[in-house]
């Protein structure tokens, strides 16, 4: 397995700047080849367009009063497209959170579901049970999402740990943001992970806010990815807006955890657009020129400059692209919206495998005040 | 009179002591340039510098933590945990350090600091943005634990709070926060911590709760008053101390305790209260202690509204106590 | 049929369940070179090599969060907490994680796993080596609690945690760990998460314990049967779901409660059990439910003896609630 | 007071070797000049072996079952002799451990105080509340010891920040061993020291061992020094069992923590020579000539024979010092013995500033109980 790993030797841990393949004008600037082909930038292309659109899409929820909660991700696509193309889907792990709306589409999730989940009704596989934006599929390894910052940090050091106690050939993924490097079970995960020599790849979103909270006053180290040298792993520095960086960086780091039960650090360099949540009013904390800068460097207009730039994308592409998508989520939208409301009976169910006298009474309460 | 929301009184309330004492400092997730998610804290850092209000990283044990050392270190330091839910990665430093900060060391350190944090549900939170941890506040020893129902308690009580020698824990309703407004003075007063509130007398039955939960109360006490029944409602303010004194009083003139709450059901402070008014009012009971709570499951989403006592359950279960 | 120790019939669990199903593993801070602080995984290391036991650094978050990705992915894990006490750094990965995963998830993901802990007093501890947080653990849906008291039971009971498919948090007495010995049989048997045992059979009293207080709760017992009184004497094993089915038999049938349990006072499973029973027997008790526990305040080194329930104290309330 | 700071440019962060001064053999190695004088050498020196002695006293305490605990410290005495002379005593605070049995001593507490906390009763003055070996006092500014491994870390950093916003020209020096970097506490306090750029010096007595668990065990990083990349803050890695050069680095970094207000790490490099506890049996995971090989490093002998090289000791010095530590420790014990024990009435004070109903209550039966 060892000897199937790609050594592109370019990729350092701990480089000054962050490592990138793509310019801010999708100029190829990587000192290798480029040896994917056509066809598979075309999809990282399209998936990140299908990231966005998905964004626009909740927007519109919320907006329209469908939902009652967004985590908005746009600024962040080029990372959830890199990390779900990076993985073997359906065998590798996930561990993501709340903000990876790209990744839990990128991934396969049917689109129905995913509105299932933010509308919290019958067509969410988990039962409307929490808040939209909590992202979760056992078909696909994806580690249902939970709110409390960092705390799947642990769990995803177990279930490598799990994959290495029984060389299952597998790797865990897992990310969080920026703020939740400053909790501290992500430092008792990442360490307990190191340390077994566990296959799991921690990537950092890195779009240097936690809510108003700058990185600046998170924590004093000079990268996110510096921090891996608590753990003796390794941490890149990757542009996050970049696709082609993070997925080569990624698909790397992955395979060597694969191979050697490697544990790693990855810090996205991202950026979030929108305000941290339907809840958030951005602008009482950060400038709009510092948005508007931003998106100067954003993921899919530069995987278009430089798809163009070899002659595999036009406007005519683009525009039909984008109807396709566009059809698909509104049809997945109405699907999911027929579903209609999760049932109240639902409320009891899944608490322990099955239900004790306890819960039996306080089921029946309720079931008795609705009737 | 200024007439405030209980967000309105948080801040008043933390301004006024942070005028008063200059060793009050604030500190938590975005309470600083933002002015916290709710915007409890808005302004405060404009008006007292970033020295004395401070955003903190992302850790409910650094900021519990760091808020133990500066009260250790003089300070008077009131903490922000964004939410009620959010305390557990925090709660050892609670439970550890703050709580027998005082006993461990015979007396000669202490720990007189506020940790604030929205509690309850009926906001569409799910599991997260919807809990109720009150109880295991309660049930260690070493901290005392204020539930707020009005904009005017919270800017006495939270006042109290901050001037208080022990650690307190100040949870806030979230559902509450600008739920209503209320005439609350704007000079300095003090509401007691672990004194309870007559919200109505009556002498049918006794209806004790706190928090979020007054509301449905409230207006349960109303459609009961309509049908001829007359309640009397108490709003406990404190859950650690609760006042013992004002609910047996109550119940010995009432004879009939219903006692509401959207904590969990098992080994709550409802728990609490039943037990202890079934135990001392034993021959002075016509019916026996019933409780109306959260249910033993984590807080859904879906079913936000039907988690917390609502008006009908309460009404439902007053009635079998009156009728027994 | 061999003699065990508490901490023999651990081992012994823990062996067999460890032969039978190889998805079981243990971990924590110390439980494989070293065989645990009290020897409770002593040799199975060196049994069943180091990829089914381990060390693991020195964080509870780090083991029961770990834990919860084990079991999602499909081992076992049976992790070790070294003292009770040292849950709280980790009691987040507990409340947000393993009690919740099942039902965030629609069911789709679960954490069949066990959490076993050393808890109570009585052994000169101080603090940090005597609590009993069962009641946080009860008040948190999602989380099944047992608490041992006899070897007999604890191999029996470890063995059905382990197999169940929920998070189970096990609770071990420390005093008891090598306090007695008795017959354990050398095959495979289980007993029941959720069923009390009656340890007494009686008419006049029924005593309701469990874990360590069971001790002093059956010596009180034995010399309320020398001064002529016949008191019932319940084990409750589990303290969630408790058996409550069991209790309330017990009191319909003697008419007076006394529940006993060193844990904290305030909104504790004493509370509950009274709480419960106040309610649903109201017109069959012949006295007021009465509650003897540890108390309100962190556990002292100095009284070590003195927080817990003592026979003195037991006997004492036993005939309040007996003379009423 | 920036210009107060002797600068020992030869005392660099993150080195590869331990910082040494003395060699195992009490040679000077150090690339610049002694400048102690022989009395604070001597003071050194003496401080040492009381803290030896005292430990030595410990085990007798539990031998003769007097105490229920100990933690012995032996190995690490040049570690406490070490912080006790890098603060202003009584002035900077410190936030120790169970195993700073040494430091308690070095800080000036007066021993009938510590044999009073040993024995848990009437001398005890912090009443007899905690389990013996948890060091504290208030006149000393000796944040009272907790059980919790690390749970003191986040306090330390708020100690920190307190005197950083008031600027009261204080340092926090806390101390640990190497098991409590794992903890969640540890990484969160570190973090929110050094983020706020507060005077506080993290000490780590990195013995290898926490209770059976090798540091391999407990971290893949290379060194706990390391760790400080994480919160941007320089990491020293010392010889913990080189008294001078313990003293040297912590001097340095404590002031320079005062002067700018600068967050550190610290390293020590000790080693326990006796069992985790008295209710250990270390034999059960370490080999004996791993301790044998470690005395070989002993901080007081090598300081011995750095002061018989520089013809400041002899046998006649020895045995006056040990003799009169022997008598102050002897008096001690005997004064704090005869204050019997703690009353029960103790049990219920300190809870809360007053008692409520509820503790009256409680307080009320046991105090009948007892009657
Ligand atoms: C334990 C915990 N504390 C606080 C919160 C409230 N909260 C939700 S998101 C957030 C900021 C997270 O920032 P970051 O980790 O950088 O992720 P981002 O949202 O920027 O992608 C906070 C403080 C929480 N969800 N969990
Ligand atoms: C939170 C917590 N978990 C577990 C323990 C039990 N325990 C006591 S000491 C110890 C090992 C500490 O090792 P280290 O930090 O290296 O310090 P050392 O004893 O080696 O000086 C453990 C696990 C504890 N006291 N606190
Ligand atoms: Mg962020
Ligand atoms: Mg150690």
């Amino acid at each position: 397995m060892i000897s199937e790993i790609k050594d592109k030797t370019e990729f350092q841990a701990f480089t000054p700047e962050p490592i990138r393949v793509l310019s801010d004008e999708g100029e190829w600037v990587a000192p290798f080849e480029l040896d994917l082909d056509e066809a598979t930038l075309k999809r990282f292309y399209a998936e990140m367009v299908a990231a966005r659109m998905l964004d626009e899409k909740f927007i519109i929820l919320i907006r329209t009063g469908k939902t009652s909660f967004i985590a908005p991700h746009a600024g962040h696509e080029a990372a959830h497209v890199a990390i779900a193309n990076a993985v073997q889907k359906g065998h590798d792990w996930l561990f993501p959170y709340y903000r990876d709306g790209g990744l839990w589409l990128a991934m396969g999730t049917p689109p129905s579901e995913i509105f299932g989940q933010m509308l919290g009704n019958a067509a969410d596989p988990a039962k409307g049970r929490q808040m939209p934006s909590h992202p979760g599929s056992k078909p696909l390894n994806i580690f249902t999402a939970c709110s409390a910052i960092a705390s799947h940090i642990p769990p995803a050091a177990g279930a490598a740990i799990s994959m290495k106690l029984r060389n299952t050939g597998q790797v865990v993924v897992c990310s969080f943001g920026d703020g939740a490097t400053s909790e501290g079970d992500w430092h008792a995960g990442v360490n307990f992970a190191a340390v077994q020599g566990a296959p799991a790849v921690f990537v950092c979103e890195n779009n240097r806010y936690a809510i108003s909270v700058e990185l600046t006053h998170q924590t004093a180290s000079h990268t996110v990815a510096d921090k891996a040298h608590s753990y003796g792993i390794p941490g890149y520095r990757v542009d996050g807006m970049d696709v082609l960086a993070s997925y080569y960086v990624l698909k790397d780091v992955v395979e060597r955890a694969r191979a050697v039960h490697g544990t790693a650090l990855v810090e996205l360099e991202v950026y979030r657009y929108g305000p941290h949540s339907s809840a958030d009013d951005d602008s009482r904390y950060r400038p709009k020129a510092e948005v508007e800068a931003a998106k100067q460097r954003d993921p899919i207009i530069r995987l278009r400059k430089f798809l163009e730039r070899q002659g595999w994308w036009n406007e005519t592409a683009e525009t039909e692209l984008r109807a396709g998508i566009a059809h698909d989520l509104n049809t997945a939208l109405e699907q999911a919206e027929a579903a209609g409301e999760a049932p109240a009976e639902w409320m009891f169910e899944d608490v322990l495998s099955s239900r004790p006298w306890h819960l039996e009474e306080q089921r029946r309460l309720v079931l008795e005040e609705l009737r | 009179m200024p007439t405030l929301t209980m967000i309105g009184a948080i801040n008043a309330a933390l301004s006024e002591e942070m005028s008063r004492d200059e060793r009050v400092v604030l500190f938590g997730e975005d309470v600083a340039k933002r002015g916290g998610v709710f915007l409890a804290t808005e302004g405060l850092q404009q008006k007292f510098g970033p020295d004395r209000v401070l955003d903190s990283p992302l850790s409910e044990a650094a900021i519990i933590g760091a808020a133990v050392g500066m009260a250790a270190h003089g300070l008077r330091p009131v903490a922000e945990v964004q939410f009620a839910d959010y305390v557990f990665p925090g709660i050892d430093q609670l439970f550890s350090q703050a709580a027998k900060l005082r006993y461990r060391s015979g007396g000669q350190f202490t720990a007189p600091m506020v940790v604030r944090m929205p509690t309850g549900g009926g906001v569409k939170g799910g599991h997260h943005h919807s809990q109720s941890p009150e109880a295991h506040f309660a049930h260690t020893g070493g901290l005392k634990v204020v539930v707020v129902s009005t904009p005017y308690d919270t800017k006495g009580l939270l006042k109290s709070a901050i001037r208080d020698d022990d650690p307190v824990i100040f949870m806030e309703p979230k559902r509450l926060y600008r739920a209503v407004k209320e005439d609350v003075p704007g000079d300095d007063y003090l509401i007691p911590i672990g004194k309870a509130a007559v919200r109505r007398e009556g002498r049918d039955i006794t209806l004790v709760s706190y928090g979020g939960s007054m509301v449905e109360t409230l207006k349960a006490a109303e459609e009961m008053a309509v049908a001829g029944i007359n309640p009397e409602v108490i709003d406990l303010r404190s859950v650690m101390p609760w006042d013992k004194e004002a609910v047996l009083n109550s119940v010995a003139k009432t004879g009939r305790l219903l006692m509401i709450s959207e904590a969990p059901h098992t080994a709550s402070i409802a728990s609490e209260v039943a037990a202890t008014v079934s135990e001392e009012l034993f021959d002075q009971l016509y019916a026996p202690a019933i409780r109306v709570t959260g249910f033993d499951i984590p807080y859904p989403y879906a079913q936000d509204k039907l988690y917390m006592p609502t008006v009908t359950r309460i009404l439902n279960t007053a009635k079998r106590v009156l009728d027994y």
